[in-house]
């Protein structure tokens, strides 16, 4: 619980909690142009998905950034969390990648499918899986569906968590994935022609920053999201994802 | 100063238990030197190692200068443990810490003031004779060199009461009386009470004021030194006593010298060597006394002598001469044949 | 030369940082699990049965204890015992944050090893110590402590690689160093020549590590 | 009671599958470390300078190879070995892919501590069996190794649990267990429960290792 | 069987080196019992410890049956020694095996037959009394006991030549003598060489056919032991003979006796002592000879006593019986005072 804590954030400096990989790397940049604009950006880099949250609730962090949003309301929800988003940020597309077939409706009784190990990125990839019609999830598994929540799986498939950054790396010994778009593509896959099925582009998946509930509306908040919202920072993702990531500005 | 009560010890073993004391009394008066004697696992160890609860006795108890040390408390026994100092049948010395420091770390630790530490550890690695090693490691040293340190340790806490489990079992015989000298000197001087354990009966020859005998977990003799050399009464006592005067002699010689005369062994104490005994009875009587074997030695008090002679001559010629002998107060008897091993006692 | 240079000019900074967080976490966790361990391990040697502090309900209770916190793998403790490290520290994040759950990781791990090494010390020797009437806080220290050292110095070395293990994880709660460099970046961001360098400065540390170890154990062996 | 069935049948399952995987993670990557790491550190004992295999290059190569291998923490170790793995084993993935780094970051720990233990083997009787002309095979099995059972048990025991610890990693190359079960359900999806029973099962798990490695030790240990 | 030559071993030390021997050279021949004799830290361990290449000489070889060992490859160096039985000044013993194994364990691994082990385990524990602790650990043994143990391991073998380092330190008289007549009975049954180490001069006496004198890393004196017992050339020799005759008297004593006659040491071997030499002088001259201390003692060929007599009566009388004892073959010296410790050689 975070209530009793009511102070205001710091007018210039802010410690933003995110996950290691394209978040940490776009606040780098992000904290890169709101220092030009005197703010000063603390980075925490926390690979965990829980503890960016639960610090923030507990004040260890002013900002957090690294997540979506039904799964920040669903963390709001179980641990009684106070927190809102202020703003949204990028979004990775994921994708069914394969080295053996080229259609989803090739996948044959008991082929192993890869899906990313972590709450966001997995719940996301079985969405996905139903979307393409090989599995039902039961009712109300919603956004935080992990394969327990597997109701229907016709062709008997294996699905196997990995880790979502290795995926590519043991695509071989699976018959198909599902990869976020950028570890696909630093892996050497071009997402639009190697993926056998993708999400849509317009896809509710897309992530945000979170503050608590008492500071949304400080106004050093303001400054952060100029600077995160800039062209310098949207052309970095471009460059630099090369189309993987999608900005949400 | 040392009372040890009905004193029973039983080891469990994977057969059965293991008595290895039965029943044990004993008393050491305060400024005595005592010893225990016996056969290899005759319960030795676990006596001595009773007395400062080493091992914990069975039944029966231990006191020391009237107080049962059975029933101190933790605390209580720690200060009459400091009281009490023991040279281990292994030595027992720290493998990471030099001579120096083997003798100085329980120093330090019982409270003795630092310049004296120095002082004290440097005099009894002289006594010992280790002055040269203070820096070796015990790895770096012979047998006999670890048991004088474990010696000269002991001493260096200058404690009422010693406990000795072998002191002296791995030295030469020159080390050995120099160590004795050092036991005996520092009773005399310092009036310490010293139980020593022993298997070398020289050893309780020397210094000891009174002796136990043990076997088989029981004491089955006791007494003072001396009457315990002049009358042993048990057998194992008697072959203990023997060992020091070492009668051995071939059968074969034994035979031929029983057709020219008698082999008779004789027993003397005090003052009656002093009289040239055998040397009248040659003068007095037509025999001719040979001595075949024997030892006159001295005992921590007086001399005291056994001697197996033939008495080479006519029967009642003989039989005149040890009458002439017993009347000098001189033990005498026929010999015995022990079995085996030829001993003659 | 110039590739280093590059590699230095881009990386240098994070890889120091990593430095400086590993040794941070490594040191001051390493010190209070020692402080905490090594008593332990010798309450566990002394007060089992036939032993001179022989109590069966505290040596029962330590040893269920240390068994419940070395059961429960690290990334696990790491967040069972968040509110713990809060109450302690005021954190759960960052250096500071992560020290609690590594001291309660290392300090039952040090206490095993410390007994273990406690427990091969000669029993005679020890007999000797309680014959003379030293305290057995004294013979603790003087005797079975010292008598171990070679054992217990090779013992902390390992201990201490364990925990630099350990560290590689504190990345979970944003505290960095070494280990989560390394799969941050070599790992998640695919730069493979951060990763073969901050694996290659850890392979430095222990093995100066364990050099010290081996060097000073036989050092202090005598025999 | 209710409450019971229903965790039940929600979870009996998963936990059941864990529990399995964990089995099988640690029994097959504890019996492969034994069967490698006991001789390594036979030999670390045996080539160092002294000791009766001396010889400096084997000494130094195996201490400098299971330094490296030491210093990488077992996060890194996973993905650092993936093509060794993939070699050997055919693939990465599932518990069959867990074994190959759980055996390559367990045995030269297990090397570690048999090297401790085995150190502590009074000399005397080596030089003893040495003397009686016996091979240095049989004094390795016959003398080391038997005088030092009692603590090399103590050291397996401990390495086992560190094996435990280095399994809840597993769930990263997807081969499960309990400590992923804990981590993923438990903490990172809110399942407070599943954290604790999984957690409670590890307990018990290492508490029973532990009491069977403390009475095993204490048998072998005849003084 | 074992040629030892120029034999050296330095050892470093934090201060300095050591020089536990010195150009040491010895020869044992095949079926003799061959003691070395000297003080603590002489070097004897070192030496018989050179034997088997425990300690690797730093100059100088050693050669068993002809064979310089110290060039010996690891296989043959394994199978040279498996003729050679050795036994510890400590006892080596497994802590964690029980007494059977540890005498089995070894029989088993240089290949002796399974149904030969059984009988041989309980054959030589009977030989040396142990035959109900068989299943013991060695920590539930009297240092006595343990040290049994591992004479019956290096019995259990079988050596060809036996390497013994103060093999009886630890044992009670009785069991002394049985473990010396158990080797005497190898060595003459079985032929086994045998060079044993020990501190106590009777174990000379009893056993050996050969004995060296060490000090300070040097043989100082070497040879037979009938040699070295009656005529001991180097003082330390002459201490370690004397050792065993105990001739202690006080000062007191000695200063009363001069006044009325002479003390004077009697040596004498063989034959000289089944004629009473000492009966003759009484009736033959006007003197009173009187035994103040001594001992007859049986070497293990032939008797040899030493013994300290006061010769009363005029000094022409007591001049003319001593040289009628030295015309019996009888050594004879006029006593000399040894500084303190009273010892009269
Ligand atoms: N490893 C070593 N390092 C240094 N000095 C040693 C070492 N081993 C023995 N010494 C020294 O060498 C000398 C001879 O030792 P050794 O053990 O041969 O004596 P010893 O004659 O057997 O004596 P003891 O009768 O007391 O057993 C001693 O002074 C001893 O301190
Ligand atoms: N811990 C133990 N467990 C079982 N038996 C034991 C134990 N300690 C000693 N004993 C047995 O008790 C008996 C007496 O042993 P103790 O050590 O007192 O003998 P000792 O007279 O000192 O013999 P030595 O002269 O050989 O040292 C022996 O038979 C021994 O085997
Ligand atoms: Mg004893
Ligand atoms: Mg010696």
């Amino acid at each position: 619980g975070a209530d009793e804590e009511t102070q205001a954030l710091s007018e210039d400096k802010l410690k933003i909690g995110v996950t290691a990989g394209p978040h940490e790397e776009i606040m780098e940049k992000v904290k890169e142009i709101a220092a030009k604009d005197g703010l000063e950006i603390e980075i925490e880099v926390i690979s965990d998905y829980v503890t960016p949250n639960t610090a923030l609730a507990e004040g260890d962090l002013d900002v957090n950034s690294y997540q979506h949003k039904p799964f920040l309301d669903q963390m709001n929800e179980d641990r009684d969390l106070n927190l809102v988003e202020v703003a949204t940020t990028v979004n990775f597309p994921m994708g069914i990648y394969s080295e053996d077939i080229s259609d989803v409706s090739e996948l044959k009784e008991g082929d192993k499918v890869g899906l990313p190990n972590d709450p966001t990125n997995g719940a996301r990839a079985l969405i996905l899986f139903e979307q393409a019609g090989l599995i039902t999830l039961k009712e109300g598994a919603g956004v935080t569906a992990s394969v327990k929540d597997i109701e229907d799986n016709k062709l008997g498939l294996e699905f196997i968590e990995l880790e979502a950054a290795q995926i590519p790396r043991q695509l071989g010994e699976l018959t198909a994935a599902a990869i976020n778009t950028n570890y696909a593509m630093e892996a050497g896959y071009v997402p639009t022609e190697d993926s056998i099925f993708i999400e849509p582009k317009d896809s509710p998946w897309v992530n945000l920053i979170a503050v608590r509930a008492e500071n949304k509306d400080d106004a050093v908040l303001d400054k952060l999201i100029k600077a995160y919202h800039s062209d310098e920072v949207k052309e970095f993702v471009e460059n630099n994802f090369e189309g993987s990531v999608v900005t949400s500005w | 100063m040392i009372k040890i009560s009905n004193l029973s010890k039983t080891f469990q073993a994977k057969k059965g238990t293991i008595e290895a004391l039965r029943d044990v009394s004993l008393e050491v008066k305060k400024g005595e030197i005592f010893g225990v004697i016996g056969y290899s696992g005759a319960g030795k160890s676990t006596l001595i190692r009773s007395v400062n609860l080493l091992e914990k006795p069975t039944s029966g108890t231990v006191s020391i200068d009237g107080t049962d040390i059975t029933s101190l408390s933790k605390g209580e026994l720690l200060k009459a443990r400091r009281k009490i100092g023991m040279i281990f049948q292994g030595f027992n010395l720290l493998k990471t810490a030099t001579v120096y420091d083997n003798i100085a770390i329980p120093l330090k630790l019982t409270g003795v003031p630092k310049e004296e530490i120095d002082e004290r550890v440097n005099r009894y690695l002289n006594i010992v004779g280790l002055a040269d090693k203070v820096d070796a490691y015990p790895a770096q040293l012979s047998g006999g060199q670890k048991q004088r340190v474990a010696i000269a340790r002991a001493l260096a806490h200058e404690p009422e009461v010693l406990l000795s489990d072998e002191a002296t079992s791995a030295l030469d015989p020159d080390t050995t009386d120099a160590i004795l000298d050092l036991l005996l000197k520092i009773n005399q001087e310092l009036g310490i009470t010293i139980l020593l354990i022993t298997h070398e009966m020289h050893v309780i020859q020397r210094i000891c004021d009174g002796v136990a005998v043990m076997e088989n977990g029981e004491i089955v003799e006791q007494g003072t030194t001396l009457d315990v050399f002049t009358s042993p009464k048990h057998l194992t006592t008697q072959k203990f006593v023997n060992s020091i005067f070492n009668h051995q002699l071939s059968n074969d010689l034994i035979d031929t010298l029983r057709n020219t005369g008698e082999i008779i062994s004789l027993k003397f104490i005090d003052h009656s060597s002093q009289e040239p005994a055998l040397a009248v009875v040659a003068k007095k009587f037509d025999v001719y006394p040979n001595i075949l074997s024997g030892n006159i030695t001295q005992l921590k008090s007086q001399p005291f002598g056994s001697l197996l002679v033939h008495f080479k001559g006519e029967e009642n010629e003989v039989q005149k001469a040890i009458h002439y002998l017993q009347n000098q107060g001189i033990q005498t008897d026929e010999v015995i044949k022990h079995g085996n091993n030829k001993r003659i006692s | 030369m110039e590739i280093i240079n590059g590699f230095l000019d881009e990386w240098g900074e994070y890889i120091w940082e990593a430095i400086i967080q590993t040794f941070q976490m490594v040191s001051i966790s390493l010190i209070i699990s020692i402080v905490i361990g090594l008593p332990l391990g010798v309450l566990l040697v002394l007060t089992r049965p036939g032993k001179s502090l022989e109590n069966k309900y505290l040596f029962g209770f330590l040893n269920v204890v240390i068994n419940i916190i070395r059961s429960i793998p690290f990334i696990i403790l790491l967040f069972f015992i968040l509110p713990f490290t809060k109450l302690i520290v005021g954190t759960t994040i960052g250096v500071l944050g992560v020290i609690v759950p590594l001291v309660v990781f290392t300090a039952p791990y040090i206490a095993r090893l410390m007994e273990n090494s406690l427990l091969e010390v000669d029993r005679g020797v020890l007999e000797a110590y309680e014959a003379m009437g030293i305290k057995t806080k004294d013979i603790i220290w003087n005797v079975m402590v010292r008598e171990a050292r070679p054992s217990i110095v090779l013992g902390l070395t390992i201990a201490t690689i364990g925990l630099i293990g350990a560290t590689a994880m504190a990345g979970l709660v944003g505290a960095g160093g070494l280990g989560d460099l390394a799969y941050r970046f070599g790992h998640l961001r695919y730069e493979p020549t951060v990763m073969y360098v901050t694996v290659g400065i850890l392979i430095i540390l222990v093995q100066g590590l364990q050099s010290i170890g081996n060097v000073v154990a036989a050092r202090l062996k005598k025999d």
